[in-house]
């Protein structure tokens, strides 16, 4: 599915009316596929625009693939951060939609920047989900090259990277990469928490300024750490968008079929030089922050019962079942699947090596620098001179 | 005198909790302060029992942070304000740097910024990137600010309080690697007795070279003293306290005994503080110097992963391999 | 008129529909003195604010003579800086009526912080002229206590003050001082170009999510420094409020009538503890940026002579004089004070004394420092050391 | 060879020029650089004759130049920010020491930043706060970033060309009170036959003692020297150029010969260049030391008004007052 172009959404230029929706649900919310795993046909979003998919089923299959993949990889990292093998964890659990929804939405010439919980962003652009594992391991940074696999390094600063979006969209404009069908488009991610950081809003700034080839995906799972939306913002986020003269929209982010309408929307927007516009996956996170958090301080259960009952695959194998375009056995052999590919993760974490102690020096200038060479040779004599004793 | 047995991080949750009751002007502001009492739980339970008007949940942005600090503090108030980790400092940069630090200033001594910017500081953690920094350089080169960071239970819970009272603006940086050491606090003593804030103290006497360091080094340092006893060498330990400004009487004092210094810091070398630090102790003691001061310190690289961070930190061993290159001047 | 409170401002609380409009000019922008000096009686805002005021003759007449000595003091710092006195001038010239009318709208106990052009709200605030030129002629850094005059100390540094007013005006909400007439109300002053800053953007986020009693009034005067607005955004800057959950506004900021009213509006709801909203004065900077500016390098001609149609004193005076509310004596008797005024700011600036060298020294810290004791003992006697010398 | 003299900021003007012609990837951005051709003029008539996709006014954020400037980066481009004054160049900070800085070391190699972020710094012009900082100890002591600073016009022209022509992110100092300075400049020779960027150098030669300076103090330095010299004191004046890395090999052999050492920089003294320079002078030349290596440098007070900014800067008399005490030790 990464390859074709099997969603299609359509802008009805002469923007709708305020109040005209789709066939159901708050008209506020980009939703294709309900909770219950019903499916609406189309939906208009407030600036008039109509979303829809047409998937076929082999397609619809994929994604549900996707989903249940990438929830199992993140719960295996999970699983091995309990028992040591990782320093600590950014679990997706929850967001699994809006990230596949999105990440497929991305044609293979589209860049993406991610933050440090796009695991499944990362799946989808078919990267081996081992490439992150070294930062939380602890055994690198957890740098590629960003260009090798259209996707940036994961960023921990909050908000850092969604200037580093901006401009390379900007330098995509100014290679004369927009304006069609083949364009190229950028993704920035970022969460709730980071919409209040000024490099965000200095991006929002820029990418208006510049009409960079931009979509802003803000996946809104409520909390940045232990504060609630509230603490950010007192409207909805994608209205943020207004004030700085681009469209932002509201999607149901546990839902994958219009993650990837409006995705896939925006980045065709900007791809053909229509400029930036921001989402808003409205979602939740449903487990820890990270594996040091301890989320039962900070919210109820209840609360996150209720999430619960909106989850992202649960919907998407409702539906799947109820349109009958998978059966058991389907659905049996993806589970097989997952578990051989995160034993397959875990075999391969556990076998990576710790770095050598003096690579510490490499990497710090690409032209080198007379002092690190200086410190690298005295500590490789003063690791020497343990060698043969009992340190 | 109520001696209780508390952890560098329990030692300032009391702390801090002291100064809320002590001045209803203190507040406490930050990221994660509030319901989940910091992410090193170190303002646990003070919004609890203060509300949040007194301990303020912020958004996630530094600048803002420290900014709408300032103007708490033109309004009367002595914010406390929580960088959660020494990595996310830098967002707030200009705010501290060219309003923090010059407001006072600027304004010919007519306002005050009483503020204090706490910082969980340095490495050994296991944490990924931008978590295991150590500013103080940064902070310690610009003018107007004080900087300090305590390395035990008594001085964490002395010492905050000391910089909250403080009309002067102070980065408190706390050793974080040593949240969790415990030691005996007397949580009765009156402040205004206690030893200055501005005071570097020795830690542990000794006579044949002087070992310098602040937060989460100064343990590193005793424990390498213990070490260097067995080996029948005395070293003496300074905890610097105060790393601007710096108060190194005591240490030109020690240095003038033993004739020999090393500096011991977490940060990068270059133009750091044990830079400062050797080029003063070399001022000072020119002619008693036997060796030139030397420093163990994180080396020029960005903060490397943390499974090579016990390599990048200055340990026991380096620090002692220090001391003998000073014997074999 | 500062005591008093002659405008009245209502709003309407049924919001208006977007399209109901004053009697006359642009929907977008408030006005309520037309260029050529017509009285609008009442005009209705976006958000459906009915603006209007009712001076009384003796107050328009005060209005006009803030303007006049405002500008002619203004033109004094502008000569003392060309004849060497004053090292730099940021000149408000163009600026005046947003000053004032904003100025004048403030009560007592409000609060302003201002960036390094707001010259004319400080005069308004009953602060001597010669308060800011220490600055300028750089004898001093320019401050002041801001508690002794509800005006904080000027701030070069672009945006940093937007967030010291959110945050001081957070404490007037924690002090108590909100939800009565006599509350307390915050003004934060800046500039186009600092719309773009982080800072500016997080204290937009900030007051939003306190509901902090704090207007922003951003001087729109069209450049930073060269660079025109669309530099910094592709949108009317006063919907970037809505961005963030508050009410904007633009406001003729050539008009004193308006930009009184519609600050002394927003200044009143953010004391009634109705939160924060912004306010564009949408105005143009007659002069250079600074008197170090060349302006002819980036804008040309015909633009400036636009805005001079557009000019705030004149068309005070056109109104003054159809009105039959002054005459020739009183504009005679206004200039002869502004020349007054201005004379003797000149002779107190040519009096204005070097500091003392070691005076560097003073007020680095409330505690001070030994290092700053040495270093200032040092320098002494190096200095003392030269005396009696060719030196 | 064709040498045309200019000023320091033409000469800055020509190798800019120089870079935008070598290389369709480089692009200059900042406030004001095109239509007004910046502050200061350094970028005149550039945007006219590139285009303004080469040098881009960009809205008035420094974090935002920086950060999009890293996009570019990874885009392939190498971009050259022009921060307005050295004072506000922090609220970029984040971006410079947290992105610019680490991401060659993040990508283990893979990526590279090839950016230049320009700085008129220093003091010296009469200017209002915040226009005349010295903000390099705060980017030295940064892991991963380069620093250097131009004294002369042939610097000027090549260096800025050498620090784009890097793919290190370089920041470059421009010593904003010697712009109008004028010298010789070959505008024709080479790039790749010229001195080394990360190199220092004897700006004029001595015997008796040694004077280190940068930047702006390289001509307060050389105009000490022809003073001392009248006195019959030979002094040796290095400009280093390289302020991280520091290319000392020059200065310990000089030192060696002179034995005495003066550091001169216009920013405060408290953990600056001239501690660390100082310090690995010490360590290096121990033994042919006369006296310490002493600072002359701005006292550690925010930076005062224009009216007193005389005192606070380093001059003539300060720096020979220095030399006699080394002599006096
Ligand atoms: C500049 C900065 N400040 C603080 C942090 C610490 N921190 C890490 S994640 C996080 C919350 C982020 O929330 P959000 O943007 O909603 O993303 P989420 O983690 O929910 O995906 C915080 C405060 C950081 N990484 N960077
Ligand atoms: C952080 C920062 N960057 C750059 C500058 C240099 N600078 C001074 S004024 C100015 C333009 C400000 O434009 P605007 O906000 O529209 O205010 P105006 O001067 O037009 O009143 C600039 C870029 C500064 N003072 N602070
Ligand atoms: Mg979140
Ligand atoms: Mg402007």
């Amino acid at each position: 599915m990464a390859k074709g172009d099997p969603g299609s959404t359509t802008r009805s230029r002469r923007a709708a009316p305020r109040s005209r929706k789709g066939a159901v649900g708050d008209p506020e919310l980009v939703q294709l596929l309900t909770p219950d795993g019903e499916r609406v046909d189309s939906v208009t979003g407030p600036d008039g625009t109509v979303y829809r998919v047409d998937f076929t089923d082999e397609e619809y299959r994929g994604l549900y693939r996707d989903l249940v993949l990438v929830r199992k990889l993140d719960a295996e990292a999970t699983a091995l951060q309990r028992q040591g093998e990782l320093g600590i964890w950014a679990s997706l659990l929850g967001q699994e939609a809006a990230q596949v929804g999105s990440g497929r939405a991305l044609r293979p010439q589209d860049m993406a920047f991610p933050t440090y919980r796009e695991h499944g962003v990362l799946y989808c652009r078919g990267i081996d989900p081992i490439m992150p594992l070294g930062l939380f391991r602890g055994v690198d940074q957890g740098g590629w090259d960003p260009n090798e696999f259209k996707f940036n390094m994961y960023t921990i600063v909050i908000g850092a990277q969604t200037l580093h979006a901006t401009g390379y969209a900007m330098g995509v404009a100014m290679d004369g990469r927009t304006g069609t069908d083949d364009g190229e488009a950028v993704i920035a991610y970022f969460g709730d928490g980071a919409s209040s950081q000024g490099d965000v809003n200095e991006a929002f700034v820029w990418a208006g300024v510049f009409n960079a080839p931009l979509v802003f995906f803000c996946q809104n799972n409520q909390y940045a750490i232990s504060e609630p939306l509230e603490r950010q913002t007192r409207i909805p986020l994608y209205q943020r968008a207004a004030g700085f003269g681009f469209p932002g929209v509201r999607v149901d982010g546990n839902d994958v079929l219009a993650s990837y309408a409006v995705t896939r929307h925006a980045l065709d927007n900007a791809r053909h030089g229509q400029g930036p516009s921001l989402i808003e996956a409205y979602t939740y996170r449903m487990g820890a922050h990270t594996t040091s958090d301890d989320p039962t301080r900070y919210r109820i259960a209840s609360e996150v019962e209720a999430w619960q009952a909106k989850d992202p695959i649960a919907r998407m194998k409702a539906f799947l079942e109820k349109q009958k375009i998978a059966d058991a056995d389907f659905f049996a052999e993806v589970d097989e699947q997952a578990k051989r590919e995160s034993v397959h993760l875990r075999e391969r974490v556990l076998a990576m090596p710790d770095p050598e102690p003096t690579s510490l020096f490499d990497h710090v200038y690409p032209h080198g620098s007379p002092l690190l060479d200086q410190q690298r040779e005295q500590f490789s004599r003063y690791l020497e001179s343990f060698e043969g004793s009992a340190h | 005198m109520a001696t209780e047995t508390l952890t560098i991080g329990k030692a300032l949750n009391v702390g801090l909790r002291r100064a809320l009751e002590n001045d209803p002007k203190v507040v406490i502001m930050g990221e994660d302060v509030g319901k989940l009492g910091g992410v090193f739980r170190i303002t646990d339970g003070l919004q609890k029992d203060f509300g949040d008007q007194r301990v303020i949940d912020t958004p996630l942005a530094e600048s803002g942070i420290i900014g709408t600090a300032v103007g708490l503090a033109i309004r009367g108030y002595r914010p406390v304000c929580e960088i959660q980790f020494d990595g996310f400092v830098y967002p707030a940069y200009d705010q501290i740097v060219s309003q923090v630090a010059k407001m006072h200033y600027r304004s010919r001594g007519k306002l005050r910024i009483p503020m204090v910017i706490r910082i969980p500081f340095g490495g050994g953690i296991g944490a990924v990137e931008h978590h295991s920094e150590s500013p103080e350089a940064y902070f310690s080169h610009t003018a107007g600010l004080k900087v300090v960071s305590c390395a035990n239970p008594q001085d964490a819970y002395v010492m905050i309080q000391q910089a909250i009272a403080s009309d002067d603006p102070v980065v408190f940086l706390e050793p974080k690697r040593r949240y969790w050491e415990k030691g005996p606090v007397d949580v009765d003593a009156p402040l205004a007795d206690a030893y200055p804030l501005h005071a570097a103290r020795v830690a542990r006497p000794g006579t044949d070279a002087t070992l310098l360091a602040y937060g989460p080094m100064v343990r590193t340092c005793l424990d390498a003293a213990t070490a260097a006893a067995e080996d029948g060498r005395e070293l003496e330990v300074i905890d610097l306290r105060t790393l601007s400004p710096l108060d190194l009487g005591v240490v030109y004092e020690s240095v003038r005994r033993t004739g020999r210094a090393v500096v011991v810091h977490e940060a990068p070398s270059n133009v750091g503080l044990g830079a400062e630090i050797a080029a003063r102790i070399t001022e000072e003691c020119f002619y008693s110097l036997e060796a030139p001061v030397l420093r163990v310190t994180g080396f020029d690289t960005p903060y490397p992963a943390a499974r090579v961070e016990e390599e990048y930190l200055p340990d026991l061993d380096r620090v002692l391999d220090a001391v003998d290159r000073t014997f074999g001047w």
